[in-house]
Parts: C-alpha cells; structure tokens; sequence
C-alpha cells in the first residue's frame, strides 16, 4: 500500500455507519430511520448515537418492541415515496418479522406487476462470539439469500460499513445490511466524504495463486490470518471478499477459482444449508474441470449457538480452523 | 351529519360496482374461467364504499384478501381487474399477482393481501410517510374478525397510536374467518373492544348502513387529518357466498336461516329503499345505474378474455428495480 | 410389481394422512392436534375431516388465526408431555411463526443442556401450480433444513403420507411434515394398519445405472416421468426419495452417485440456496472423483411464484424441465 | 384476605434469595467473572415472589429475558443457577443456556427466553396441557410492559381466553423496555387495558408491595384453577438497575430523581418494616434471613467457580433427542 500525502483518517466500524447513516441523512430529506431504541438512546451497540439529537424524533424513531410492525413501517413507508432505513436489533429477531421481509418486502414489487419501488434498507447485527447464546448469535444470510426479491450485503471493515450502507439506502430494492456485532470496534480508513461501494461486487482482498478463499462479513478477518500463517507455508491464498452476498458475484469467484484450481468457502453461519453450499454448487457447475479438489467449506457444526465461552470458542470458525480447512483441500 | 345527494349518489354508485363485478367473478370462477383463490365481497359493500367515500384519491387504503371491494370502492378500473383476476398482462398486476394481490398504487390501493394482517403494518407506514410529509394524508386499514388475532395487527395498530399516525382501522366483523365462527376463536364479541388497549378512540357500526359506516369514517379520517391520531371502527357486517367462491346454501359452518337472516338487511336494498323514499333516487334511476355498471361489467370481461396472456419471459421480470432482465 | 393376494387397498395421500392421524390419535390419548379451521371445518384441504366428530374440541382443536401461538401452544403443551400436532396451514405462513418454529422449537432443548424433550410435529402444505400466487405457493424447506434441531420430511405418496406422518408424531422432536397440495388427490397403496415410515432413510423408487435424481415430494412423480421419457433413449436413471429432507440421507444419495457418476438434485423450491445447493456440496465433497459432470440442479427461477396460469407453468419444475437438466447433465 | 405468617415469611424468604443472588451476579459480571449479558431483577422482588407464593410446584412459569428472579421464586437452585451464569457443566443448561435459557422444567420453570415476548406462547401451551389433562395445574407468563407490545404477546392471550385456558398474565410493568420509556412505545399508561380485548379479567396492583401482588395473584390462580379461563395482572414496578448490568446513576434515560423515588420504595424494605411492625419477623431475624441467603450465595459462586467447564465433545450433544452422539 502506498501512503497518501494527508494522512488517511480511521474511524471505527460503528462509527462508519453512523457517518454514513447522518450524511445520507443530510443530503435526502426522504431518508429516516426507526427501531427499537435507536432514537433518544442511540442504538444498544450505539449505531445511531447522536442522530436524534440532530433529527429529532421523525427521522430517528424510537419504536414499540414489535419487529414487524418496524419492517411494515419501512414498506410501508417506502411504497409510498420514502427511503427508510429500519432496524431489527439482532438479525435472530428477523424471524419474528420474517413475513413482512420475505412475504412483503421481497414479493411486493413482484406482486404488484413491477409497479412498486421499495427503497426499504433493514439494518441488522449478526454473529456469535459474545456469550450471547442461541437466539442472540445467529448469522442467518442463507435464509434471506433464498428469497428473490431481496439484495443482502455484510461488510468486513470500516470502509465497506459506510460504502454499502449509502449504497443500500440508496438502491431502490429491499436491502438487508447486516453489521456483524464483533466488528463494530474494528478500525480502519474510511473517507470523510460520502461515498457508495456498489452492490453487487466482490473485492478481491489478497490476490493469491494456490487457493481461493471466498468469505464475507467478520469471517474475511479471520480469513486473512489464516492467509497469512499459511503465506509462511508457501500457500498463497486468494481472499475473496463478496461484500455482498445476494446479488451473489460469481464471476469474480469462478474467475479465481479457475486460476487457483482450488476453493474454500468459508462463513460464520451453520455449514448445513449455507451460503457455501450455494457458492459451491455454482462454482463445480461453472468451474468442474478446473477444480483439483472439492469445493471446501468452513461454517458452524449442526448445533443451536451455545452459550458457554469453552463451547462457543469452538462453534464459530476462527482462523486456525480456516486454515485446518484450506489445508484439508489442498491435501496437506 | 346530513349528507348531499352527490355522496349519496357516489355511494350508491361505488356499491353497485363492487356488487356486479364480484357477482360477475363469482360467476367467471364458477365457470372456471379464473384460476386461483376468490373471495368475494358481496354483502360488505357498504363498508368499503362508506369509508372510501370520506377519502380523497390522495389517501391510501391497504385490503386484505378479500380486496376487490377495496378496490373498486378507491375507484378501481374494471378492465386492468377483470384481466388481473384472468391473469392477463392488461391487468393491474400483468397476471403476476392476481386476485390476492389486486392493487393500484397510483389510486392509493396498496394491495390486497394474501396474509391475514399482513398488510395492517404497511398501511400503518404509509401512515408514518404522511405524517412524514406533513401532506395531510390519511391511510386506511381494512381488516377482518379474524385478522385482529394475528400479531402483526396487534404490533401495527400499537405503533400507530404510539406514533399518533393518521390512521383508522377499519374492521370488517363477519363473523367468521374462514369456515370457523368467531366465537371460537376470541371471547369477545366485539372487536372494538380492543382499541381502548392500544390508546384510541373506538365505536361500532352498523355495517350494512353505508350511511352510518359513512359518518363515522368521516369523524375517524377528519380525526386523522387534523392530527389528532388513529381511530378504529368496527362494521358488523356478513359475507353472502362462501369464504372462497360462491356457494350459499348448505354450508355446513354456518345455517341457511342465518344467512337467510343477514339477506334481508342487504345493503344496497337497504340504501336504495332508504334513497327512493328520500326522493335521492328512484327505484326506476337505480335500477339504470345497475345496468349501466353490469354493461361496464360485461365490457371489462370482453376485455380481459381478449388480452393477451402475459409473455413468459415477464416471469424474470420485477424482481428488482433498476436491474436489467 | 407382483400382484398380492389380498387384492391391495389404495387411498388418496390426503386422506392417508387422514387415516394415519384418526389411527395414531386413537392409540395414543397423548395427541391432539390444533390449527385454523382443522376443527369442525375439517380443515381447508380437507386433511382433518371427520376428526373432531371423534375427538372432540379439545384434542382437534380449532385455533384463532394466530400462526405464532399455534406453534407456541404445541411447544408449551410437548414441553410438559403432550405429543401435538399443529398446523400451519400453507407453508409461506410459516414466515408468520418464524420465531417459534426456529428460534424456540428448534433450540429449546439444547439452551436447555438437554432437558427438554419436545414430541412436536408441525404439518403444513407447500407447492406451487394452483394459481395462488406469491404468498399460498412457496416450498421453504431449505430454510427450516438450515436451523439446527428440526427435522424435517416431505412426502411423495400415499404410503409416505401416513407412515411418516406417524413417525414424526412418535418421534421426540420437533418435526415438520410438509404436505405437498397437489398430491392431496394422488391415490396409491396405502395398508390399513398403524405402521412407520422411518425418518431419514431415502427410498430408491426407480433403480438405475446411468444417472441419480434425488429428489423429494411431488418432484419424485415428476422426476419419475422424467425417467420414463428418458429410458426410450436409452438413459437409465436411478431416482431417488429423499422422504426426509433433515436429516439428509447423504449416504445413499453418494453410494448412488458413485455407481452412476452423474446426478441431478430436482425440487420445486427456488435453485439459488435450495437444499440442491447442499446435497450437490455434500456429493462432490464426498464423491468427488466418480463424477463425470458438475451435480446439476433442477428448481425453480430467482422468482417469486406468479399467478398466471402460463407464468406459473413457466415457473414450476415438471417432468420436462427435469429430462432437460438430466440430458444436459449427461451432455446429451 | 388474611395470610398466614408462614406465607409471609415464605415470601420474605423468596424476596431476600432473589435480593442476594442478583446483587452477587450484578457484582460478579462487574468483575468479569460472568460472560453474556446479564439482566438484573433487583426492585421487582415483590412480584415473582408473591406470584410464584401462590403456585404449587407443580404449576409452570415461563419467562423472559429477565428471568433469574422467576427461577429463585420458584424454588430455582442457587448452585446450578451460578454454575449456568458462568458456563459451567454443572449448571441447569449445563452451560448452553446461560443467564437469557435459565431454567429447571422440574419445577416447572419453562425457561427464560432471549425473545420479548417468545415465552408467552409456550406457557399458553402448557396451560392447555393442564386443561388437556385436567390435573388442575396453572400456568403464569411472567411478561414486561415492552412485550406487551409484541404479536406474540398478543396472539397468545387471545388465544388462551378463547380456549378458556388455566393461565395467568403477569405484566411487569417498570416503565422501560431497555432504554426507551414506556410512553414513547405505547399511548395507554396501565397495560392492563388490554385485558377487556381479550375478554379477561385485569387488575393493577402495586409491584412493591409483595402482599398485593400475592393476593391478587392468588385469586387470578384460583379462577385458572377453578376452569374459569384466564387472567391479567399488572404489576407496577420499577428495575433498580440498568437494563443491563448494574449502573444505575447518571443513565440517561432516567432521573436519577426517578431511580431515588422508586428506591424509597424498596419491596423489600417496605415488606421488612411491614413484617417487623406486625411482629412476624423482628429486624433482628430479617438480618438473619439475610445473613443465611448470603451465605448460599457465596456457597453457590465457590461451587460455580469449582466446577468445571463443558467438555468440547458436548458442544455436539443435546441438538436432538433419540440420537446417538
Ligand atoms: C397468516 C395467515 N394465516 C391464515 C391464512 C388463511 N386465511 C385466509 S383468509 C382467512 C380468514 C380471515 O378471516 P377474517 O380476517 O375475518 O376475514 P374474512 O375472510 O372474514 O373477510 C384465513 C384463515 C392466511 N391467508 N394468512
Ligand atoms: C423480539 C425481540 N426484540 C427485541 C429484543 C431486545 N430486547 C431485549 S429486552 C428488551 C426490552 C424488554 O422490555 P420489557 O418487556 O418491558 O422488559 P424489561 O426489560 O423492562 O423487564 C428488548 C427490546 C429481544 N430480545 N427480542
Ligand atoms: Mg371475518
Ligand atoms: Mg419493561
């Protein structure tokens, strides 16, 4: 990386998405948001801090405990000409709305013969790795991936938090933005002007020649160290980061999985019925005679997100068993 | 509240088009010349066009599965149904959505619904946008006995009045959902009953009384306008045919002698009676109104039987906006 | 097929299940079951005629329409020893009760380190090709396949109908048992006594040596004219039953894959993150050197299910559209 | 109703476990010594406690995220409580659960629940196993006022009122869901106005005072039992510290003037002066009661911080029954 002559400002991953949240704010007047306690208290994980102050109650909306009437709000809203931004605390919370996101807000423009726009934006926080156990840990992408109608994006890293979140608030689509809670403190560059990273396309975030890693969310982290300790192996990883995972990019994918010869998926969600599966699936369909290997997958086992520290360290994927995973389809 | 003729006429006027479309559907099913599901609204029309008479085009309704009547009542175009219902790529949904998912956006319909309650937290959003734009706006709620049990109406009429949004929620109690009596499924008798829970204001009416659904709509909509909050009315009314289709007699959830009973307070005999005795409209007037709505019938079949079923590619289409298909 | 003695009774798949539950009820005073109009209506598909008239209000019990409390009630009542049967009447509804199937339900036992037993079965009825638009058509098994401590079966015939329709009520844990609405009519060999069909075991229904289709629920009929149509050109496929969708009967899906080393996954659910996604993964990771082609995927378009007739017939995999993904897997 | 001086004294033990055990694990997780989150109970006592006086053992709570003090009422175990909060393998969920899954389903403790609102439904469920079984049990939800905004919430209670089911609704009402006060989520100020929309019975009463709250519980208790249907309770009452955690000063979203206010007013104080002033229990011996408790807990962390942690293997274990693993 080169060094830019003003020195890069960093800000971490939360505050990224509240500077997007407020700067879009400020340049849309259609833009809002509601949720539980996200106004006058600014979000549990602090997201939305200091948006009421500046808003007020209409555009930064404290509402009752009721996860679908937020995500109704928002369509609601949304069918009629303004661009919401709603928020469902823990993305476990989503099956308490799942109608109004994938019977409503999926089907609806559909439905209606193309007629309706919904510039609808759901916020959310995934992942595990707090102690906060089955019904507060889960990443549950695959479910929302398998709805048409739906665009999903996970960003890995500050930059990417405020890039997508402007470029989900203003897509004309239902968007699912899902922040994931372990990452909230990361830090790194993010531009002090408003900017977008488009839908849609995956970033390719360490270019490699012996394998490609294909991962999104907090797993891109870990991803990257398993690259790294297997750098001093002599593997050369190829890291993917889809940013987005529906649109899925799958030629960025194949691409590289055809230069490498050999892919792993790697996500934080329950391996059976992943996103993985589906990446693999394309990948063979499209990729079958360049492939070495089988396609690998690194998820969480078939079991709820247990609670105990000793239990959950070894629930979710973290680096050492991505690179056990890289190791096992190389053959090493 | 006295009434000008011309509301009575446009009453009377919106009732008799909901009747002779959904006897014209029920008829087309029975002939199975429509596929899918049919509910029809036949015995209701005084609640959809006693509320959609207090609105102006600017404000929204959201409907449920039953919605033809909530459209037509908004104003709805004969032809774009007829040919939705037919699933043709003239109607309103280009044969995507069909008869549960009827809409028009542009008259302020914001969809059928093929989820009892699904569309009460929609309706309450366009609410919020109202309110959002200050533009006095005032969106309607039209639901079921039966929808008033489901979550997402319990969560969206308490957003409502938490927000003070413009909003009246209109309940459409006949008494039954489905094939099975309410006094089975809640033990209350009125639903209304349950807008003193969330906060807001809440009468009965006589649903089978255009003219007293009428005025209470007014009061709750004027209420809304002038931002003083969401309202809830309960019409009592009664479905004519079956929960699907048409069937009446012999049903095996619900007596011929009730159904008997409810008949003789059909609406549109009960408002033409009432509207020739006040000299408003003849029984001979009347009579060619209905003529003249069977014929507009006639002509959106015509119509919908000579469009042409949708091309199959339109399947890939709208999914998203701004995609290229 | 031999001809029995006994000249063999046939019953259609509705009233199999019919049969299975009047059969099971009777046995075990322990079951009830509870749902919109399965009381006195006898339910809309008609599954439930006849029952309240023998049991009574309180073990067929009519239910507001109130999806979350109809599965919270049959969770409540199996936690303290009941066997209950809720119903769901279609299957998109169960995006109503998401929280309850998926996050209550599925994880009850394990948050509770093992404690609970929860004997619940939950029916409900998917498929498309009725006109019934986006929200009354939607096969959403991979969603539920996806949540760890669900099981979950999807008959294909009669026989099916009843004997795991038993089985999921004997099994102690939470299941779900999805009709599929057009085979309600389909009739076929049904014996009259109490018997199972057992979870997680897959059932060859037509041997064969070119190539395996898996499949499950009505797909199966349709894969197995797909089948016929293929044998006059000389492909031999070998179709298989998946019946139970989780767990997933992955050996005999592989064993079958190696004997053909081509194969195909058909089901009515959309392709983009099926449970075809899943089962293609499994295979190559597992069979990866006996295949002779990429595990091709037959489902439905990135979609919502459309109204009309033609859209829908578009729409909905058929036997056609199958023999088109199995000549295209074999390169034909 | 005149209570026996055992039943207070049973209360006043119930109040004092629930006092001691919260304020040891709010003391705990300031040290780190407990992973996850952590919802206090302290300030509420008087409710589980004079709710769960008036069941048997065999009657069922559910509960919520908040669900500690339910346990303790209902006769929960201090060791395998502390043991769960810190992951342990002796604890009740044997370190799957935690602090938001606590629960002993031999007591008839149906578990906490990381939903609002997710344990409404399963406790509805288990009432009707009582009616199913006629064994004349009786089952409580224990519920916030912020749930009471949640379809689940609702469906349930409707539902158990139609199904006339041995249920009772305890609505802990303490003004707050996490940080947002209660009239910026709901325009009633008394939860209980819910109640008539389901067709039950409803009562208010003073969540500091044990005494009311028992009494009043007692009588729901009684009608569920006695097969006639459902009640709701609302008790009024306030969480002495913050929604999670222990800080209570300087929060923002509520007085420290507030918080001094409901604190004068000390269930447990107000009970021990109550009790003292009528001779059942001296200071002296309340000091005593207190000292015992303590002494539990302190037992209760030194055999939590000695047993040992799960075993990796079991992470794989408890997702199904019946199956080898
Ligand atoms: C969530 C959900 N559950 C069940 C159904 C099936 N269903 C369709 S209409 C209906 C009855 C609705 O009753 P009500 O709200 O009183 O309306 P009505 O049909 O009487 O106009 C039911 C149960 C559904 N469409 N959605
Ligand atoms: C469905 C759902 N939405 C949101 C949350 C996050 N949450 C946990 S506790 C809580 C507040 C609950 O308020 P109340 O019911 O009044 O209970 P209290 O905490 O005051 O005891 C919220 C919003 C959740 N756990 N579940
Ligand atoms: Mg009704
Ligand atoms: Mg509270």
């Amino acid at each position: 990386m080169t060094v830019t002559e003003k020195e890069a400002r960093t800000l971490a991953y939360g505050a990224a998405f509240n500077e997007g949240l407020r700067q879009i704010m400020e340049e849309d007047p259609d833009v809002f948001f509601a949720g539980e306690d996200v106004g006058k208290a600014g979000g549990v994980f602090g997201s939305f801090v200091g948006l009421n102050e500046t808003f007020g109650d209409l555009r930064a909306v404290d509402t009752p405990i009721s996860e679908q009437a937020i995500v109704g709000l928002g369509i609601g809203a949304a069918v009629t000409g303004l661009r919401p931004v709603v928020d469902v605390m823990f993305m476990d919370f989503m099956f308490v709305a799942m109608d109004q996101i994938a019977n409503q807000a999926a089907k609806l423009k559909y439905m209606f013969g193309g007629k309706a726009t919904l510039p609808l934006t759901i916020t959310t926080s995934a992942g595990a790795g707090l102690s906060a156990a089955a019904q507060h840990s889960q990443s549950l992408e695959a479910m929302l991936c398998h709805i048409p109608g739906l665009k999903v994006v996970m960003p890995s890293n500050p930059y990417d938090a405020k890039g997508l979140l402007v470029a989900c608030i203003r897509d004309n689509n239902p968007t699912v933005y899902v922040k994931n809670k372990r990452l909230l403190g990361l830090k790194g560059e993010v531009p002090e002007d408003l900017y977008e990273v488009p839908i849609g396309v995956a970033n390719i975030v360490r270019p490699g020649s012996s394998v490609t890693v294909v991962t999104y969310g907090r797993m891109v982290q870990e991803s990257l160290k398993a690259a790294e300790e297997l750098a001093g192996e002599g593997v050369d990883c190829e890291v993917i980061d889809l940013r987005t995972v529906q649109p899925l990019d799958i030629d960025a994918v194949t691409t590289s999985a055809r230069k490498t010869g050999n892919i792993v998926v790697v996500h934080e969600a329950v391996r059976f019925g992943g996103l993985g599966a589906e990446i693999a699936s394309q990948v063979q369909e499209q990729a079958f005679d360049y492939l070495d290997a089988p396609v690998g997958r690194v998820g969480a086992p078939f079991t709820p997100v247990p609670f105990s520290p000793t239990l959950e360290a070894e629930y979710v994927p973290n680096a050492d068993r991505i690179t056990e995973g890289i190791r096992e389809t190389l053959g090493m | 509240m006295q009434l000008s003729d011309d509301v009575l006429l446009d009453m009377h006027h919106r009732m008799v088009r909901i009747r002779h479309f959904e006897e014209a559907a029920g008829r087309l099913a029975e002939e199975s010349r429509l596929p899918g599901f049919l509910h029809l609204y036949v015995g209701e029309e005084a609640v959809a066009a006693g509320v959609c008479a207090a609105l102006t085009d600017d404000d929204q309704i959201s409907s449920t599965h039953r919605g033809h009547g909530h459209l037509v009542a908004k104003g709805g175009d004969f032809e774009r149904m007829m040919a939705e219902l037919m699933g043709k790529s003239t109607g309103y949904c280009k044969g995507k959505g069909g008869s549960m998912h009827i809409c028009d956006l542009d008259l302020g319909m914001l969809g059928a619904n093929g989820i009892v309650g699904g569309g009460v937290p929609i309706a309450v959003g366009a609410g919020f946008a109202n309110k959002y734009r200050d533009d006095g706006r005032v969106s309607v709620v039209f639901f079921g006995d039966g929808a008033s049990n489901i979550g997402a109406f319990h969560e969206a009429a308490n957003m409502a009045a938490a927000l003070q949004l413009p909003v009246v929620f209109v309940c459409e109690n006949n008494e039954y959902g489905e094939f099975t009596p309410r006094d089975r499924t809640m033990a209350i008798t009125d639903v209304v009953d349950r807008a003193a829970g969330y906060g807001m204001p809440g009468v009965i009416v006589d649903g089978m009384d255009v003219v007293a659904v009428h005025e209470a709509a007014a009061e709750a909509v004027d209420r809304a306008r002038s931002g003083q909050g969401p309202s809830f009315l309960e019409a009592k009314t009664y479905r004519f045919y079956n929960h699907h289709g048409i069937q009446t007699l012999g049903m095996k959830y619900r007596s011929d002698e009730e159904l008997a009973e409810w008949k003789k307070r059909d609406p549109i005999d009960l408002f033409e009676a009432r509207l020739a005795e006040s000299g408003v409209l003849t029984a001979k007037d009347a009579e060619a109104v209905h003529e003249r709505v069977a014929g507009e019938v006639e002509q959106a079949i015509a119509f919908a039987e000579e469009s042409p079923l949708p091309e199959v590619e339109s399947l890939y289409e709208d999914v998203y906006s701004g995609v290229a298909q």
